[in-house]
């Protein structure tokens, strides 16, 4: 009835940057889909499978993911048992002891301890789908395998990093590769994983005695010599996030009403922060088209093809088009952008004319006035 | 301390009969409002702003929608360990088992509640009016002055006064006087009913008014007037702002649309004195190719593949290519189909408009679904309805679902639960 | 999803008038039991211990402490968004308006709720019995049996058996026949009043029930054996460990001893499966120099200065000097004065018992107070008294303020409110 | 009506160490007085003050502070606009990008900046009384003063350190001293500020710009030349730790009854942690005297001026006299204890007896097996 698993959602990813987007903040609060943040949809993911301990760890940069997750209202996951674990490196009081060097894997092992589940499901934060693990677990849990990876197979382009998965004929393991040169199978990693909460916690207190600091998906998946890890295929749509084209075409995608009723249309709710932001207001000359729009916006001006986050102002006889304009951004009148990513806060003054490439958008830090 | 200086109850207990199919199924302060909001949503948030944490709602009528939709107060931050809102619905007692029979009464039989909360002052609010308003400041005044009884009143135009409970007031804005909608009004400063009263001197007036068997148990018709014949210390205190009671059909299509005329006015843009309200849980809305939305409002899980103008739309709204919507309220999960066209309706939760219907002011007319609640040339529909294809119905209309089985052929029900 | 798996609806509605004045001023399920909790502890622990985050406890008297004690349902994690614990009182429709008449009706009438949570099982239990249970297991069982309906049973002595709801049932655990309270029982398998019905099949009887004018409107009496004689699929499924009604004065009173005389078998100190309850937010408790507390349980904020002696204490009592409490009740707030003596009392909240009172099992002879609710010697104090000094009172006695004025030589009542 | 301040509690102080007590933990977030910890009383001061906006910021060792504090739900400080900010050195980005080096300094900033209020009151975490700050507030008002500073006159020793006040006839600060020689006032500091945010605001920017990188009550004291800095007595009872001796002996002070009535007989509620426990249950053949119990204690054996937190078990034969055991200590049969403090979860086998003095009482660290 319940997955008798808990969560550990991996913040970052030592291989991906997302250059100005990625400068303030880490990989998983990076604002995504007009309303969310990446997190939120491994967290509701998690959650509507009935998972309802989660760990977030993040290699530095914690405050927007602190600011974003808060108490983890948002997911119901503010309980009485901590539902959301923030797990920073500095959790663990033995390490002032050593001299105050951080060290997340002993704050991990902690974690994992500190619960009965049989399962942990192990997540990076570069993927969005929609879907609960329920067929994963069970899955895993009738093929006998150690580690369990989930993978797909997209028609389109990976991007790069991406990792892909060798298989044998029983689905196991036996070689990967990250962006190999002639990708020889189509198999590429989500880079989610489950496996025993008691050999994770093996592991890691073996890393730990080894001396070793890290503690990945790909790390784990390596294992493959000694343990039996198998891939298990998701067929539904995935976007993936592995940088700046990627982030800007995945994005995109969401205009698209198939992959958006994918998404967002299933009993799945795709929890977030709430902002209380007003409805939104059309003016008098306005003129959208094919674009997504969130709360609290007062549109005003031209808007085509294009992802508008909450709080967005976009003036009289400005033209926006392919562009992600992120939250509480003010765009001026007679402003001109294509292919612009707009971070937080944002000010585009009066007449400014911003014009990237689909493959090369434009991309303006937090907060900048141009 | 500060926590027990106020505690805030909320009249939610009417039936809002004026506003027909729209609160059959639900109570009043329940019914959406301005594409995101219910109207209880405007008295909860005021009162978290002004740092009042413990509201009570006094709910009779249908209290399910209202009961849910408040949950655990978390949306208006109001989930407190101390304080909170609670729900507080009549109730049997070793001595008695009535329904509320009047606003005094209601306050009267949750005494104990106000006792259990120990406050030195009670706000008493109706749950059925739109405005923003700062209770801290009022309270200020009512402790300043020493009042007994604090009731903010709204300037109205002098010729509509006589629609209004009105205050005479003297020079210091005293209450000299209490006129209940007089023919020739004396003042234009009509209560809006926003009391704040010292509790002592309250539960003092409410023992003695129960008592009464005459009394109606009602704040206006009978606990001012007393207060005003024994010379209580009752003070006006001026409110300017937006305020509009949503009680009737035209009120409420009207106030929707301030927000899109007057947009300054409520102001939902201004961060410092934010409205709160339940999170539907939904993507950004989607606006498609072809579309066009002009002078509206929107919200959250809406997709528009056609024409929306000048119309307030909630959550989950779809309006299907070539349908039009204009002057309307549409609540959440509504679905105009394809060709459709609503002109001045307000369609409640989940109802279908089917393909090429016409409705509203441009389609002229009687039908067996006029209504003297609706005026205006505004029609409503019912919640959960399948309003069949091509149907056509003109402007006053309230359509429901009969018992008859006679409008089955311009309508279906398709709620689960009846 | 798991959520919406099943649904708990906790009847506490009843008046529970065999418990005599201390369901006065409040329903049943809030009365004070083993030393920290409240009856309703127990079934809203036993839900979120087993996984059900949605429940609705059905009120209709006196349902205020109730109401405040559950409040945002923070105590239980029934704090949620989606789920939590909610309210439900009866209420007016535009259709009717009636109280539950009965505890079927009583979910009759929240169908609507029901349906918006949109469960695949509804589990109903009472708001009155104490023990500790994993309705999880329960419902593996229901789904794994294909059942209609799933009753816990408990096996009873046989010879008490003719007290009970009693449940026959064929080899493999299958309902075959239901006896209320037989005369010759068949079976000892006593109903706990804790069921599971499949939602689909007790709407159709619900709404079927509510159309027969001659029904009791009861699970017991209708519903059950309704089913059985449609053939419905009626699983027993058998509990073993505590399990008490506490309905009577002496079965509270009893109930409460166990903890004390048989403290593994409710075991409060399991951490796996914690009772939870409103914290009174109040120090630890004090015992003084020459006090002696032996085989008793206390709690937060009481103060010990004289003797306390097979005894449940809930918290912030006080036990002076000299004073000696025995085989007694003693709920939140009481104290008990200098030199009184306690011998099988129950006594309510805030009830000051007075210098050198003498009351209970050990003081012989008849009183104005004697009640046939009052059994086995145990004598009971309302809420709120104060006892005067050097007064006697026997056992079996229900100790009230009366209308008459003539208690007055010996009681005075404190509360602010009546 | 509202105090309109925001709260500030200094969690750790540089020169407190209670030895074992404080190796594992904050100083803030030592159990003290059976369900409590330190930082409860001042958090509830606050609270009861209508304060609804508390920052606490610690120098290291959160893991067991955060683990109390939760998500503020105890102290009703889980709001949407977070009620408690937990502030620890890392929660500022900027420091990552400048080579990762903490700089509590500027998290301390973002936080007065983040609300509206006109005062911060900033208080260390070694002084117990149960008061609002009313009173504090208004006297600070209505002196003029930019920066106020609480102090008390105790007959008892106040204990090493603690910092002297020399006032002038009009309250203002002239002179300050940590343990003189000769006390030439009696008036001790209680670690307690009120001053404009704005002030605090610039005071820490100044800092900042000077390369500092301490905050302390006492260094905001020490201004007394540039500002005017005054002192208000606060008459009611208070409790002070600054080492092991003071802190047994503060424990001790609340077994005297007018003491205990003082502290929690107030309509001021002390809030805490709430952990679900059992009633205690007290056994046939106990003897406890003069001592204070917490929930979920289990005693048949002899329990005399002693203070237990909550889920001890004293078994029978057992004998603990002037002791402080704290929560989910197991002391078994025929154990004898006299001035002993027992941290949480340690276990005293059968027959074992520890002795120590008054002033120099037995410690025994977190989870010993004796």
């Amino acid at each position: 009835m319940f997955i008798n698993a808990m969560g550990l959602i991996l913040a970052d990813h030592r291989k991906i940057n997302l250059g100005d987007l990625s400068r303030p903040r880490a990989l998983a609060a990076i604002p995504f889909g007009g309303r969310y943040r990446i997190i939120d949809f491994m967290l509701s993911n998690m959650v509507n499978s009935g998972i309802s301990q989660i760990g977030v760890i993040a290699l530095s940069k914690y405050k927007s993911l602190m600011d974003h997750v808060g108490t983890g209202s948002s997911w119901d996951l503010d309980r009485k048992q901590p539902g959301l674990n923030l797990l920073p490196p500095y959790i663990n009081t033995a390490n002032v002891d050593r001299g105050g060097e951080a060290d997340d894997l002993n704050g991990l092992l902690d974690f994992f301890r500190a619960y009965p589940h049989k399962y942990v499901i192990v997540a990076d934060s570069n993927v969005i789908f929609n879907a609960t693990f329920d067929e994963f677990v069970s899955k895993h849990e009738e093929s006998g395998a150690d580690i369990s990876v989930m993978y797909n197979r997209d028609s389109t382009r990976y991007g790069s990093p991406s990792m892909i998965l060798n298989l044998d004929r029983r689905g196991y393991l036996r070689d990967m590769m990250m962006d190999p040169p002639k990708p020889s199978a189509t198999r590429c990693s989500l880079g989610i994983a489950v496996l025993d909460r008691e050999l994770l916690i093996d592991l890691v207190s073996e890393s730990i005695a080894r001396g070793d600091r890290d503690f990945s998906i790909d790390g784990l998946m390596k294992l493959y010599k000694q343990y039996r890890v198998r891939g298990i295929e998701y067929k539904g749509k995935v976007l993936r996030i592995n940088s700046i084209p990627t982030y800007f075409a995945s994005t995109m995608q969401l205009l698209d009403d198939a992959f958006r009723n994918e998404l967002f249309g299933s009993d799945l709710p795709v929890y977030t922060k709430v902002k209380d932001e007003a409805p939104t207001l059309y003016g008098e000359g306005n003129t959208v088209s094919n674009s997504v729009i969130s709360d609290g916006c007062l549109i005003t001006g031209e808007v085509t093809d294009s992802m508008l986050f909450r709080g967005v102002t976009i003036s009289k006889h400005a033209i926006v088009r392919s562009c992600i304009i992120m939250q509480d951004v003010f765009v001026s009148e007679g402003v001109e952008l294509e292919n612009v990513i707009l971070d937080k806060n944002c000010v585009i003054r009066p007449g400014i004319k911003l014009v990237g490439q689909q493959d090369y958008p434009v991309v303006i830090g937090k907060g900048a006035i141009v | 301390m500060a926590r027990n200086e106020i505690i805030a109850m909320i009249l939610a207990g009417g039936q809002g009969s004026r506003l027909g199919v729209l609160t059959k199924h639900l109570a009043k302060p329940a019914v959406p409002f301005g594409s995101r909001y219910r109207i209880i949503d405007f008295p909860l948030s005021n009162c978290i702003n002004s740092g009042i944490e413990t509201v009570g709602v006094l709910t009779q009528y249908q209290p399910l929608a209202l009961n849910t939709y408040i949950g655990n107060g978390h949306p208006w931050d109001l989930d407190r360990n101390k304080g909170g809102a609670f729900i507080l619905p009549p109730y049997q007692s070793s001595e008695r088992s009535d329904w509320y029979t009047g606003t005094a009464n209601a306050i009267f039989q949750n005494i104990e509640f106000i006792e259990n909360c120990d406050p030195k002052h009670v706000l008493i609010l109706s749950g059925d009016h739109i405005y923003k308003m700062n209770y801290a400041k009022m309270l200020r005044t009512h402790i300043r002055e020493a009042a007994d009884a604090t009731i903010a009143v709204f300037e109205v135009p002098w010729e509509e006064a006589s629609r209004f409970g009105l205050m005479n007031t003297d020079e210091n804005d005293l209450v000299i006087d209490f006129e209940e909608k007089p023919a020739k009004p004396k003042s234009n400063l009509a209560s809006m009913g926003v009391y704040i009263f010292t509790w002592d001197v309250l539960r003092r007036y409410l023992v003695e008014d129960e008592r009464n068997l005459k009394s109606n148990h009602d704040f206006g018709k009978n606990i001012i007037p007393r207060m005003l014949q024994d010379q209580a210390k009752l003070t006006a205190y001026r409110f300017c702002g937006y305020w509009k009671d949503v009680g009737t059909i035209s009120s409420l299509w009207e106030s929707n649309m301030d927000i899109l005329d007057r947009p300054e006015e409520l102001n939902f843009r201004d961060r410092d004195w934010r409205i709160y309200s339940k999170n539907p849980v939904k993507p950004a809305h989607y606006i498609a190719k072809n579309a066009s939305v002009i002078n509206s409002a929107l919200t959250d899980g809406c997709s528009i593949y056609g024409t929306v103008e000048h119309s307030v739309l909630s959550n989950s709204v779809t309006v299907e290519k070539g349908a039009i919507v204009k002057d309307s309220i549409l609540m959440p999960g509504v679905t105009v189909q394809e060709g459709a066209l609503l002109d001045k309706c307000i369609v409640g939760f989940e109802t279908i408009i089917g393909r090429n219907v016409k409705a509203g002011a441009s389609v002229k007319g009687k039908s067996r679904f006029t209504s003297p609640y609706c005026q205006d040339q505004i029609t409503v529909f019912e919640r959960g309805l399948k309003v069949r294809d091509k149907v056509e119905i003109p402007g006053n209309c309230m359509v429901e679902i009969g018992d008859d089985g006679e409008s089955n052929e311009l309508i279906e029900y398709t709620f689960r639960v009846r």
